[in-house]
């Protein structure tokens, strides 16, 4: 009788909040949008299947050893951990939701060491860490998932369009100006008292912006990791959303005869030229902002790895097995930060509304930016590929295309398109190396 | 404006301004880096631009025998027609 | 001279234990049963290896750094490692056998600060952890390896047949009666003074009686760790000993009428059932038993990649390279249990013996459910397809279709015995939840 | 009777008792599921029951120029045959 | 503008010293020999990179938290370091180079529990381990990394030829003459005062004749960590030299007649002698040498899941996926021990000499090997393929074969060579453990 | 002679002293292995020694049809020619 009763007292439906009723939902909503809809599927399956474990009442998935022993709250457990973290409590005392709030609450600001002591405490104690906490801990608290994750893309990516155009460059350049134009819209809502942010969690914002998916789990691990969970789920969901988004800016910024414009076709590139190219990046990333090398050094790698025709094993893997593999850890453990306490409040909706504007704003600025170079250069260029600078590879470089060929169904920009879409991510990674530089 | 706004705003120009001058600086050491492998190397056949994030299929395997017997066929098939 | 004497009183030959030698063989053995009879070799094959790995005198591949310092016994380290672990020993008192028996055994008892603790002391003497004691600690003691199994297994697993006919659930409920029936067996060896278990190690040797090999790792790792080797070699053991165990059972409880009883076909399940059903399984573990989500989770987590059809790369990984992998090292890992010490014991033979039980059981009661619900239903199943509820999987629904086709040729029970061997992997999985609840 | 044994028996009951009850709210939730789906979805072609922990084969991949000889040998076979 | 002034200060062009800007060239030379010249690349192309990335001015890749902190060099993180790692320091005190070297000095003298600390105060600090550092803990000082490449080229490896003709085993044996010959010759170097080695020291140089990367790679983790990009790069380049180094002197020490003997063809071999081949090397390093378990455990596990034919799968997987992943971050490591302090040093100099001398000693000694063995048996054999017992799979063999060939156009030599070429990555195992043994 | 100089040449000793005891004990052990599988065991079709560390390739996967009308393009082929 007493272990039915264990059974119906830890159960889920005994213990459900309505938050965690909530981010249950939320995160079936992710699932149904990338299973129905495609939105980016392999991030949002395990992002939106980790964040239902992440909500099992009782299950603890998401949370460390030490969380979980002030879950549970057995006096003698907080006794030993109430020396550690600094807690005014004494065995025998009663254990209020009030005590474990201040217990959970110096938990949250305690400094490195003293999360190591807590850690240890509760261990002794027989508690552990969730399944998703040690993912969370190993694959993003490192660093190491995203950017292995940018070494796989970096070996999948072709830089041809862009060599061949070296110009482009400064399309994806251009915007990056939503990233930092967020970051002066947070200020914004935080100057208007709408909601509050720190510079931190400002420019963790802004890099939505950079549309891409590796770059803003990795800047928003560094500057502020409890908003990494919407922050992921803002940026692949935009990313999903580039072909609505884009193309009524895209419109409104031109005339019909500007998307018309027909480029002359890429010259060929030469394998040295391609080979080559990373390690340029690479020694520019060090010479001026070495913030940025891990992220476009492991970039570099993996397309020095797929154009130096020497290490085709190598290549292989690290575009199949090993993204792959990293890719489901990564997905769930950006899911084990959908919370209900971290993201169901205000600032996930000022993250959605702000994300949202940075796409708009990034578009808008790259299309500019091609006008722009139209103006001072013989040779033009169409200005819908500037859209494509955004990153968000290939489905920007598509949305190009598209809206060329509604202008002219003759006139085919996806080639040219890539050029500023692959300069996007190079962009964006140089972004985050200036936010990391300045704040982190 | 609060302290938030002039961090903002300095973070944007400043951050704008870098990104723009490093990428300026990539056009140029690419377009330098071009020039001078197109100068002090041979002529080689270059590869057309690829379609970005989609690897070539491997090429079919088929055995020494087998692509024989192929030959055979297709030149056969193409004797009989021009008949 | 004095290095040749170093090499020979090192050498494996000056130091071999009888338990040792006895232990190589039993590894020697595993690969021979793996190799030549067939015995689940994927497991078997690098359990075997471990295990011999495990044994080789002096090399301590299976200690962790602070055994190797207690092993090789140096006074300044005993010295050292006295504060730590609590043993009175003073820096020049003679090192005796004695004595590092009460080393080891209070290694063995102490907390996990404490054992932290002597780590950081080891280590700082140079002593190292063993290769296999690593790979143990990354692989099991994580929880990490069996559940990322569990998530290759769900998804290699087709719920179809299962989806065509709910009803088979029972069945995969009523076989685990093998596991709770083998606790009561332990406990009445306990008893009966035969031989001793506590609760926890009773439970861990039950969970032989799920037939599932990641889920029987798992909750050993948990209640009884050092159990896991035996309990590992038993079930995977038993696994392969399956077209041997269970047709004599069979046959003893049904007739010649009931083993001949034609099912209709199952009817054809549309696509949108399967991405839906890990779904429901999910939420059902949510609510009522979340002390099964980490296993159930990703096992429902596996299963929903393989059938929502937009992240085929990682459902193939998951199925593919990453299971492997983990396989190699879980093996391993498992192996390194496999010490003198633990695995020659009486409880082994005990667990050899209830593990086998559990697996008559687990059969009988599947056979006689089958019985029970045709008493209640119209349409008739085939008792056969019962002991296929023990999971298995796919031996024991190949097991059922074997000894239909002995009773009636034209009887193809294989498709409708997959329904229950498939919730025999949740039934046990739902068990394991219980215990761990429960006693963990 | 010790206390292991009332432990086991104890848990034996409450563990059983616990499998059945979930397995039969998962009998009826699948059940109640499947009834959803099928009424308020179009009729899809249905997947017929696949063997379970097997993939099927890739197709055999044979590039367009190999397929169309093979084609044409196979065609000149049976016209030969007929002949 | 302070922010500017952030950004120039902290760029790469600012702090760029001599000792990186020569690295940095290293690592494109590297990259050069490796994708021009074809010299290993799938190891050199991930080290010379990673070597590019680890010295990156201001980057700290790979450095550790703790090393980071101090580069830095804030007074009140001085403050809280000078405690734990016992220099005189305090809060105010001016912050001078000399005072930086003492901090760095006093990191790199201190022992286990002492770097724990300091890695707990920086961390708390805010202070990260670089990528490039956190790869070479899991894949190097793990001792992982080299182990399961090794497992990997065992379930590559194929053991026929040895079979046929276990003689050849002695030709591996002799080649590993250069390994304690270099130990020799870098003693001489230290006796004649030319260069200071240790003898720990001298025994990791000398693994550069085993002609094995991950054997070099272990051993030298073990041995002389500091040591270990240099011996990497020298023995992972002179493999690639193999066809260069080698021929002069086969031809030098043997007659044409000599070079021209044919040998009779091998017999064949069958799968249950493959089988028990690798137990049978297992059970013998157990008995003898327990110190080379952990490498030719690995190994044999490989040929066995190899060999036994009924893991197919994980053979597969440990061969492609597992080694490619592997390798990648192996070589990413090694490249982070290619910092300016460790490689810019007179016995660098010194470990490329003598690593060229190893492998021209190893070379010699196999041939020499061959011609006494012919003194004594009747059946001759070609003391050509003395020299492909150095290992350097398969290269050397080819050696053997094309040096064989320009003597008589009709004798093809390369199955012969592959007995003593395998032999030799079996004989450097074994010297390394001794080795281990010994002085580890 | 320094101390490091007789360490080295105790270690080489030692070291090739043992590499060539261990690889001496191999062959004796291998040829006796060998020796005991052959004699114990029903005679079975050997596989010659492969070339190491070089997996076969996998058989060429052509399907049954394609393989018929393969057969038969060289059949004929190698009839005609006989002509
Ligand atoms: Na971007
Ligand atoms: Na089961
Ligand atoms: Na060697």
């Amino acid at each position: 009788m007493e272990k039915l009763i264990t059974l119906w007292t830890g159960s889920g439906l005994f213990n459900l909040s309505a938050g965690q009723f909530v981010m249950i939902c939320v995160g079936l909503l992710l699932l149904f949008l990338a299973i129905r809809k495609g939105f980016e599927p392999l991030l949002l399956v395990p992002i939106g299947f980790g964040g239902i474990l992440a909500n099992i009442p009782e299950a603890g998935l998401a949370l460390s050893a030490a969380e979980n022993a002030i879950h549970f709250g057995k006096p003698d457990v907080l006794a030993a951990l109430s020396a550690v973290l600094d807690v005014s409590y004494q065995a025998g005392q009663a254990v209020t939701p009030d005590l474990l709030e201040a217990f959970k609450h110096a938990y949250k600001e305690a400094s490195y060491d003293v999360v190591q002591q807590a850690s240890v405490v509760a261990q002794t104690y027989g508690y552990t860490n969730g399944m998703l906490y040690n993912f969370y801990t190993v694959a993003i608290a490192s660093g190491a998932a995203p950017l292995i994750i940018f070494m796989g893309v970096g070996s999948m990516t072709d830089f041809g369009p862009l060599l061949a155009n070296p110009k482009t460059l400064l399309l994806g350049a251009a915007a990056q100006f939503g990233i930092f134009g967020t970051v002066l819209g947070a200020a914004l809502l935080d100057w208007s008292g709408t909601m509050d942010f720190t510079i931190l969690e400002a420019a963790a914002v802004g890099i939505i912006g950079g549309a891409d998916g590796p770059t803003s789990i990795y800047v928003s691990s560094i500057l502020a990791p409890h908003l990494l969970g919407a922050i992921a789920v803002a940026a692949y969901s935009y990313m999903a959303l580039v072909p609505m988004i884009q193309p009524p800016i895209m419109k409104a910024l031109t005339s019909e005869k500007e998307r018309s414009i027909k480029m002359s076709q890429l010259r060929p590139v030469s394998k040295k030229e391609r080979i080559a190219f990373p390690i340029v990046v690479l020694i520019a990333t060090a010479l001026f902002l070495p913030d940025a090398a891990p992220l476009l050094g492991m970039f570099c790698f993996g397309n020095l790895m797929r154009e130096c025709g020497v290490v085709e094993r190598l290549s292989d893997t690290s575009q199949n097995a090993l993204i792959n593999i990293v890719t489901i850890f990564l997905g769930l453990s950006v899911g084990s930060k959908l919370s209900a306490d971290k993201f169901l409040d205000l600032q996930t909706l000022g993250i959605l509304v702000l994300g949202m504007a940075a796409f708009c704003v990034g578009t808008a600025c790259g299309v500019l930016m091609a006008k722009l170079m139209n103006a001072f250069t013989k040779e033009k260029i169409n200005p819908l590929i500037g859209s494509a600078g955004v990153s968000a590879v290939p489905m920007a470089a598509r949305v190009s295309n598209k809206v060329g060929l509604d202008a002219n169904p003759h006139n085919f920009l996806l080639m040219h398109a890539m050029g500023p879409n692959v300069a996007g991510v190079i962009g964006s990674a140089v972004a985050a190396g200036v936010m990391i530089k300045l704040l982190g | 404006m609060n302290e938030l706004m002039s961090q903002a705003i300095d973070l944007m120009i400043v951050g704008m301004g870098f990104v723009f001058a490093f990428l300026i600086i990539l056009v140029f050491a690419t377009g330098l880096m071009s020039r001078i492998i197109t100068r002090y190397s041979p002529p080689e056949p270059a590869t057309p631009a690829r379609s970005p994030r989609a690897r070539p299929k491997a090429p079919a395997s088929v055995d020494a025998d087998t692509a024989e017997a192929i030959k055979k066929a297709i030149a056969q098939y193409r004797t009989r027609h021009k008949k």
